[in-house]
């Protein structure tokens, strides 16, 4: 039978003004189990907690109360102190009278009688409690980075000078993402090559950091220190081994396609690299279009290749790894324009996004730094940009802001007049937003100095007229109507989550939200951390992010992680679910409800009818503890430690024997 | 809340006093209870007829928590947890919510009145809200009376 | 019928598909049947099928380990369904030989209530199927055959009357737990009723516990009752326990589009959820 | 065969007898059997919305209950404002239930929930079918370069109607290219032609109608096919004043789909009632269809 | 002119008569303008579309009703249908112009709202629409009596309008149903 101890806390007059705590001391006396009661000024005080330490020996306490104010503010404190009386942590219960208590009611015998009762849930639900131990696991010292952008780049570089080792899993054959698209940033204008190159090269020479590119995450299990991933390596035909990337074979491929990363603006071959400074510097045969592939014909580059790198025969291979802690940098893709009728439905050549604009810049993309009509590939000397193009539309695109547009259309602006002055710029926008560093006065410059001309309004229907294109917007400012026949017109669409984000959320068990980015444990608190310990966000993945925010959260991401690679254990919180496989009957409506995948099918035998049989089980470090299990079984056989069945009937009845009594 | 509202719109100041009701309420500690504790934060005053039973989340309310609670002779209960889509657990709300959609038919169906139960979304910001629903829920709790549904029958203990 | 049952059923024991079939069996002193077991060929001629075969007899699949064949009507193939989709039973371990039927009678001769309704005379999902010369699809349903029109009566009451005439029924209740026994869906290794620590239920008869009772088995039934209405044909005390599962049946139908025992893909109602549920009850 | 009631609207049975006609004969033709609703009223059109929305709603519902009482289950308007009101009627009676209730107080009858309300161009596409049109057809349209002209009412608003897309239809120009015209693409498929101004804002009129037949012209059109009487009308009457204004020819008759179906299907333009039209269709499609 | 922004009460209280009306709420407008940069009739209003939202969010309501914009709008739906915020604003000049005619502050030089009561009258009293009688009308009380005189004689030779009134007319029924609709709006 345990021996309850009750320690009142008066909290200066905070609970003693309304609730009469010698009352309520006295009569939890009565209270079955209560061996020992008191009141005390501030029991969180360290004379406090040395009384209720002293107690515990003197009275031979094996359960402690303590009615004060609310468990979010001391439960911790007084869990270390009934630690330190040598009982039990979780051998404790805090009854809240004061938040709950004596500040919302006024009437002194009210509230003191509420108090009582608040005193003796309390008590009735310790007297149940069960030890609880802390137990940790062992954390596996490596990282996995989902994602070769500038944001999983800077992460990598960031783990890896903490000393520990980490693993890039790129999709594409080269890492570099979107940023290795672009011409120039805003709004210092430095060349992205310039700066993304060496962060690349730094990745690449890198002991600690392994890149595994033209690869995808297929299966994600375990928990925190213990992630056990399944990666995908694509067949790149090549072998990365002896490849040393001299381009003959791509320079002998006969095929010719359009290139993605040049949104198809440019050409690459079948076998290529996606661009000069990619890494690793290997190339891939684009198996769909290979002539060896499909029709056994050509062969060239094997035959060229003086290394013998080329494997036509090479097979995908999945490999499994070990991770402690996973850093989520897949980014963002662009909205397609091409839902908007009035846009022309994507027909229009002439129509492009942001990011053809952005390779049609770069003196290396297709047009060799030349801004054209991919119509005709004449020079576009009028250009139209159009802001928020699936940004702020509710009605058919994303409800959000995408906030890099604004600096990007222009920061593009400018580059279009910087290479040919006699070019016009005319911006449709509906909010500058320009809110970074040096941003505003960024913008200014390009509509004082660089002459851009801002339209405030947007635009609702673009068609073509004898091989212009007309732009039909508006000036609201002015109040007008604007009709402009341009050569060219630059759409910045929407940044939003890629589309099978869903299928990683689901893989890592993080939330998303309705526009399918991922979510932080706490937008303010937590803005990189997940609710799935040890899987942390950066970049564009969780909201559209410029380059500097990116990089930002990438750091932040990285000490996040390498905090958890800090330790040799992780601690984890015992108030988790448990299941009784003796009356677990196997029906794992738990696991459908489980929003942590933290329940499994496990096969055992009967201790009675020595038959096989599924039950449920649960991991551990999964598990957060909410109940929800608990909830849907039907026989019992889930319970919460914490929160047991028992402790809350205990409360149940404990308010009800002796209903009226008092009154 | 249908039944609850035509029952609001009775008037309830002029019924005479009775015995004071007596109601649990089971909040997630995420949302609800910190909601509460704002309340006190803040001196919202509320009536002290509800004794709070601190969850980890709503989910873990057994909907059967709460006919353990009639039938053992409270007056009424209360359920509350996050918002929709605000769950800390990211979805045990929206099990709750089912649950209780469910049981709420069957307690009215096998007889009890609707006064008695009832649910709300309280985040940890809604101090205000708290305490306006303890008052209401107060109100409507003591508009069905006190628990008498095994009173006058006393054959068993349990 | 009868033959070409025993005919699917022959070749079954025979391939080896499966060990042993589970079907009815005419029963010795009156026109009932009874379930049966028949492990070999010869034992097929035992097996019957008529108006009177109102067993469900998914409730031994559990039991019956191996590969198993069963004889099953729409209704009784409804709880294999649920059964499947709670992990019980294996698809594959299962041969459904399911028939067509034509409206089962109680001893008085009398249709059964729940075959007034019914919506598969047709089995849903089977791998033999025996079809009916005199289809009962085919025989028409009156208006107050409607789904739910057995609810009404007692829908219509006020809250105190409906607690009355529910504690009328539950006063009767022995505890003889043969709704549970005879349920296909209470296949829980050990009962919540059996629990002590903490004792959900007072386990002897008395009102209280017997209310409890009834509670929790509507409540942990909803959603996944295929109202196969076996419980109710056997309590002793004729409890209408019918009242209580079609009812949860109707709400849930109502409130979330979903009818028990149709698609073993699907979740149950009360494990699953959309971000759009009814909450005009929460404040 | 199919049956269907039959709202032909004020226009139909004025400015438009030409759409009146060949409608009704393409229907005979391709098997559907129409039934003028017996004592329709105006739809309420353009003045009605704007006056009162219960009366804008009342009307359309009034001729709804009166094909409903014919036990027929689909009822066809082939002026896109009608359509487009009975439309809007049964969608908002629908989904707001006070309306429902005024509604029917004014009517003093159950509003009718059942009744589909169609346009001939989705009797002829979704029902019959382009495939059966094509078959049937005994007159290749010859390359006859036709501007697909819907309007604004059509179409919109896609939520309600529900039938071809807001910004590109397609209906009109899948059915040339199945009778084996050159259906165009150009940019004024759906701009305003300034309808209800037909009478009172005439110049509006003037101005929105003539760019429209100029996009037409400009992307190479012979004829502009409508679907709308008032499409028609605007084009049609209004466009020697326009070609004044502009000091530009435009010369483009402006044919209803229903006529140029018929055509097809074998009819013959006097049988089509096409002497009707104000801008002379006979020498282009002499020329092109060889038909007389 | 200096303009003093209408109270918020009175503001919330405008806006809820135009959702009343019409089922669109103005506060949901943005002022992204593409309503305006869309509309065929720009040219001719004295305010753009979205200035008139604009005007009825700020509670400037004779702003907005006496504009010639919400006379001029052709209700062809083009703002509604590529509206990002999903709002209908055809709706709410719908909306507007039927408070206007409720308030009595109709521009006397708008011929639209003529237009639409002559139209009425016409079906008011046959029913169906008599357009020859619609034209003649307008034309005198617009002060613009030989309007389209000269299309006349084509008209009737091409058979576009007949001198008879057509044979059926459900007259009696479109009265008593306006009156009907009329007692409940009164209400």
């Amino acid at each position: 039978m345990a021996r309850i101890g009750v320690f009142v806390c008066h909290c200066g007059t905070n609970i003693s003004a309304t609730v009469d705590v010698k009352k309520v001391a006295e009569i939890a006396k009565g209270f079955p189990g209560v061996k020992f009661t008191t009141d005390y000024r501030y029991m969180c005080s360290e004379p406090g907690q040395d009384l209720i330490q002293k107690m515990v020996k003197e009275h031979n306490l094996t359960r402690i109360v303590v009615a004060a104010c609310s468990p979010s503010l001391h439960e911790k404190t007084f869990r270390t102190c009934t630690q330190n009386a040598g009982l039990n942590p979780y051998f404790f219960e805090m009854a809240n009278i004061r938040e709950q208590c004596s500040w919302v009611h006024d009437d002194r015998e009210e509230a003191t009688l509420k108090a009582i009762d608040i005193v003796k849930l309390a008590a009735a639900k310790v007297g149940k409690n069960n030890p609880l131990q802390t137990t940790f696991i062992p954390v596996e010292k490596r990282v996995l980075i989902i994602g070769g952008g500038i944001s999983g780049i800077q992460a990598a570089i960031d783990v890896a000078f903490n000393g520990f080792e980490t693993v890039i899993v790129e999709r594409e054959p080269s890492i570099g993402g979107r940023m290795a698209m672009f011409d120039k940033t805003f709004p210092t204008l430095d060349c992205a090559a310039c700066i993304l190159t060496p962060k690349m090269v730094e990745v690449n020479q890198s002991d600690l950091i392994k890149l595994y590119t033209y690869s995808e995450v297929e299966e994600v299990s375990g928990y925190v220190g213990n992630f056990k991933v399944k990666i995908r390596r694509k067949a790149r035909l090549v072998d990365e081994n002896k490849c040393n990337g001299c381009g003959t074979c791509w320079q002998r491929c006969p095929v010719r396609l359009p290139s993605e990363f040049d949104m198809n603006l440019g050409k690459r071959k079948a076998i290529y690299v996606p661009f000069p400074q990619a890494v690793p510097n290997v190339p891939v045969i684009d198996q769909e279009h290979c002539l060896y592939i499909n029709k056994k014909k050509c062969g060239i580059c094997k035959k060229v290749c003086p290394f013998e790198a080329i494997d036509y025969e090479q097979k995908d291979e999945v490999i499994e790894e070990k991770f402690g802690a996973i850093i989520v940098a897949t980014g963002f893709t662009m909205f397609d324009h091409s839902i908007y009728g009035e846009y022309g439905y994507g027909k229009y050549k002439n129509v492009t996004t942001g990011l053809h604009f952005e390779r049609m810049l770069n003196s290396s993309g297709p047009t060799g730094g030349k801004i054209v009509r991919p119509s005709d590939g004449k020079e576009a000397k009028k250009v139209v940009f159009i802001q928020c193009v699936g940004s702020r539309d509710e009605a058919r695109g994303m409800p959000y802001c995408s906030r890099l547009c604004c600096m990007y259309t222009a920061k593009q602006a400018l580059l279009l007049k910087e290479h040919n002055p006699e070019a016009e710029a005319y911006v449709f926008y509906i909010d500058i937003r320009a809110a970074g560093k040096n941003y505003e006065e960024f913008v200014e410059r390009v509509q004082d100095e660089y002459g851009a001309t801002y339209l405030r309004g947007r635009v609702s229907k673009i068609f073509q007229r004898n091989g212009r294109l007309m732009v039909r917007g508006c000036d609201t400012l002015s109040g007008t109507q604007i009709e402009i026949d341009a050569d060219l017109v630059v759409l910045a669409t929407a940044l939003i989550a890629r589309p099978d984000a869903i299928k990683l959320a689901q893989m890592l068990h993080i939330p998303y939200d309705q526009n399918r980015l991922f979510t932080e444990a706490h937008p303010k608190l937590a803005p990189v951390e997940t609710v799935t310990t040890g899987v942390f966000l950066t970049g564009a993945c969780q909201s559209p992010k410029d380059i500097p925010d990116t990089v930002a959260t990438a750091s932040a991401a990285s000490v996040k992680a390498c905090g958890l690679l800090s330790h040799e254990k992780l601690p984890i919180d015992p108030q988790i679910a448990r299941v009784d496989v003796e009356i677990c009957s196997g029906c794992l409506a738990c696991q459908e409800v489980c929003p942590f995948g933290a329940i499994e099918k496990e096969e055992i035998v009967d201790r009675v009818t020595q038959q096989k049989r599924w039950v449920a089980k649960i991991a551990p470090s999964l598990c957060n503890g909410c109940g929800a299990c608990n909830t849907a079984c039907r026989p019992g056989a889930i319970d919460l430690d914490g929160f047991t069945e028992e402790q809350i009937f205990g409360q149940i009845e404990s308010l009800t024997a002796d209903k009226g009594d008092e009154r | 809340m249908k039944d609850n509202r035509s029952i609001k719109e009775r008037d309830l100041g002029s019924k005479p006093a009775r015995e004071k009701v007596k109601i649990a309420a089971f909040l997630c500690k995420w949302c609800s209870y910190a909601g509460a504790d704002l309340a006190g934060g803040s001196r919202k005053k509320y009536p002290p007829n509800v004794i709070v039973i601190r969850t980890p989340c709503s989910a873990r309310t057994n909907p059967l928590f709460v006919w353990k609670s009639l039938e053992k002779g409270l007056d009424g209960v209360l359920v509350s947890g996050c918002h929709p889509g605000e769950c800390h657990y990211s979805e045990g709300n929206y099990h709750t919510r089912r649950n209780f959609a469910v049981f709420r038919k069957l307690l009215e169906y096998i007889g009890i009145e609707p006064e008695r139960f009832h649910m709300s979304w309280v985040s940890a910001a809604e101090g205000d809200k708290w305490a306006e629903v303890v008052k209401d829920v107060v109100k409507v709790v003591e508009s069905a009376g006190p628990n008498t549904y095994f009173s006058k029958k006393k054959e068993d203990n349990g | 019928m009868v033959e070409q049952l025993r005919q699917k059923a022959k070749e079954l024991l025979k391939n080896k598909e499966v060990e042993v079939i589970i079907g009815y069996q005419k029963s010795n002193n009156n026109s009932f049947t009874t379930p049966c077991f028949i492990e070999s060929e010869d034992g097929v001629d035992r097996l019957t099928w008529d108006e009177h075969c109102v067993y469900n007899l998914s409730l031994y699949l559990k039991e019956v380990k191996g590969k198993v064949g069963v004889v099953a009507k729409g209704c009784d193939v409804k709880s294999i369904v649920a059964l499947m989709q709670e992990n019980q039973i294996e698809r594959d371990r299962v041969k459904i030989i399911g028939l067509e039927c034509q409206m089962q009678v109680d001893e008085k001769g009398q249709v059964l209530e729940k075959c007034r309704t019914c919506q598969v005379h047709i089995p849903g999902m089977y791998d033999e199927l025996v079809r009916s010369k005199t289809s009962a699809s085919k025989i028409e349903s009156k208006e107050s055959d409607k789904e739910y029109s057995v609810l009404e009566e007692l829908e219509a009451k006020s809250t105190s009357e409906r607690w009355q005439f529910w504690q009328r029924q539950f006063e009767k209740c022995i505890r003889c737990y043969a709704c549970r026994q005879v349920c296909p869906l209470c296949y829980c290794s050990e009962c919540i009723t059996e629990k002590s620590v903490p004792q959900w239920i007072f386990p002897s008869p008395s009102l209280k516990g017997n209310t409890t009772w009834n509670i929790v088995r509507a409540f942990h039934l909803a959603g996944r009752c295929i109202d196969c209405g076996e419980c109710e044909r056997v309590c002793p005390v004729n409890i209408p326990l019918r009242r209580l599962n079609k009812k949860m049946e109707k709400e849930i139908q109502t409130m979330f589009n979903y009818v028990p025992g149709l698609d073993s893909k699907k979740k149950p109602p009360l494990v699953d959820f959309r971000v759009d549920d009814p909450q005009e009850f929460i404040r | 065969m199919m049956k269907v009631a039959y709202y032909p609207g004020c226009s139909l049975h004025s400015t438009a007898r030409e759409y009146d006609i060949s409608f009704q004969l393409v229907c005979r033709k391709l098997g559907i059997e129409l039934q003028e609703i017996p004592h329709w009223v105006c739809c309420g059109s353009s003045p009605a919305h704007v006056t009162s929305h219960l009366l804008s709603i009342a009307l359309p519902c009034k001729n709804l209950i009166l094909a409903e009482e014919m036990g027929l289950d689909t009822v066809v308007a082939p002026c896109a404002a009608c359509f487009n009101r009975l439309k809007i009627a049964k969608q908002e009676v629908a989904e707001d239930s006070k309306l429902k209730k005024e509604v029917e107080e004014v009517l003093g009858k159950p509003s009718a929930g059942k009744i589909e309300v169609k346009h001939p161009l989705q009797v002829i596409i979704e029902d019959v079918g382009l495939k059966k049109v094509e078959e049937m057809a005994r007159r290749k349209l010859q390359g006859l370069r036709v501007a697909s002209y819907y309007g604004c009412l059509l179409v919109r608003p896609p939520s309600v109607i529900n039938f071809d897309d807001p910004e590109d239809p397609q209906s009109m120009d899948n059915l040339v290219s199945a009778l084996g015209g050159e259906a165009l693409p150009w940019a004024f498929k759906t701009e305003c032609c300034g309808a209800s101004f037909s009478l009172s804002e005439t110049d509006i009129v003037f101005e929105l109608s003539g760019e429209i037949l100029n996009e037409a012209l400009e992307a190479g059109a012979e004829c502009i096919l409508v679907a709308c009487p008032l499409c028609q009308s605007n084009l049609d009457l209004r466009q020697k004043g326009i070609e004044k204004r502009r000091g530009k020819k435009f010369n483009l008759p402006i044919l209803y789909f229903t006529e140029l179906l018929g055509l097809a299907l074998g009819m013959s333009m006097r049988q089509l009632g096409l002497s009707r039209h104000i801008v002379n269709p006979s020498k282009l499609l002499e020329r092109k269809l060889a038909v007389t | 002119m200096k303009c003093s922004i209408a109270s918020d009460k009175f503001r919330r209280k405008f806006a809820e008569q135009i959702e009343e009306i019409c089922g669109e709420r103005i506060s949901l407008c943005y002022q992204c303008g593409k309503c305006s940069a869309g509309c065929p009739v720009t040219y001719a209003m004295d305010y753009l579309p979205s200035q008139i939202t604009r005007f009825a969010q700020l509670g400037l309501t004779d702003k907005a009703m006496k504009s010639s914009t919400i006379w001029i709008c052709a209700s062809c739906q083009t703002c509604s249908v590529r509206c990002p915020r999903g709002i209908d604003l055809a709706k709410i000049m719908d909306a507007l112009r039927i408070l206007a005619k409720r308030k009595g502050i109709v521009p006397k030089e708008q011929i639209a709202p003529l237009f639409d009561g002559i139209f009425l009258g016409s079906i008011e009293k046959y029913g169906r629409l008599n357009e020859l009688s619609l034209i003649t009308k307008l034309n005198m009380a617009s002060g613009r009596p030989f309007k389209d005189v000269s299309l006349l004689p084509i008209m009737l030779k091409k058979g576009k309008i007949k001198l008879k009134p057509q044979k059926s007319n459900p007259g009696k029924e479109v009265r008593y149903l306006m009156r009907k609709v009329e007692k409940l709006e009164s209400k």
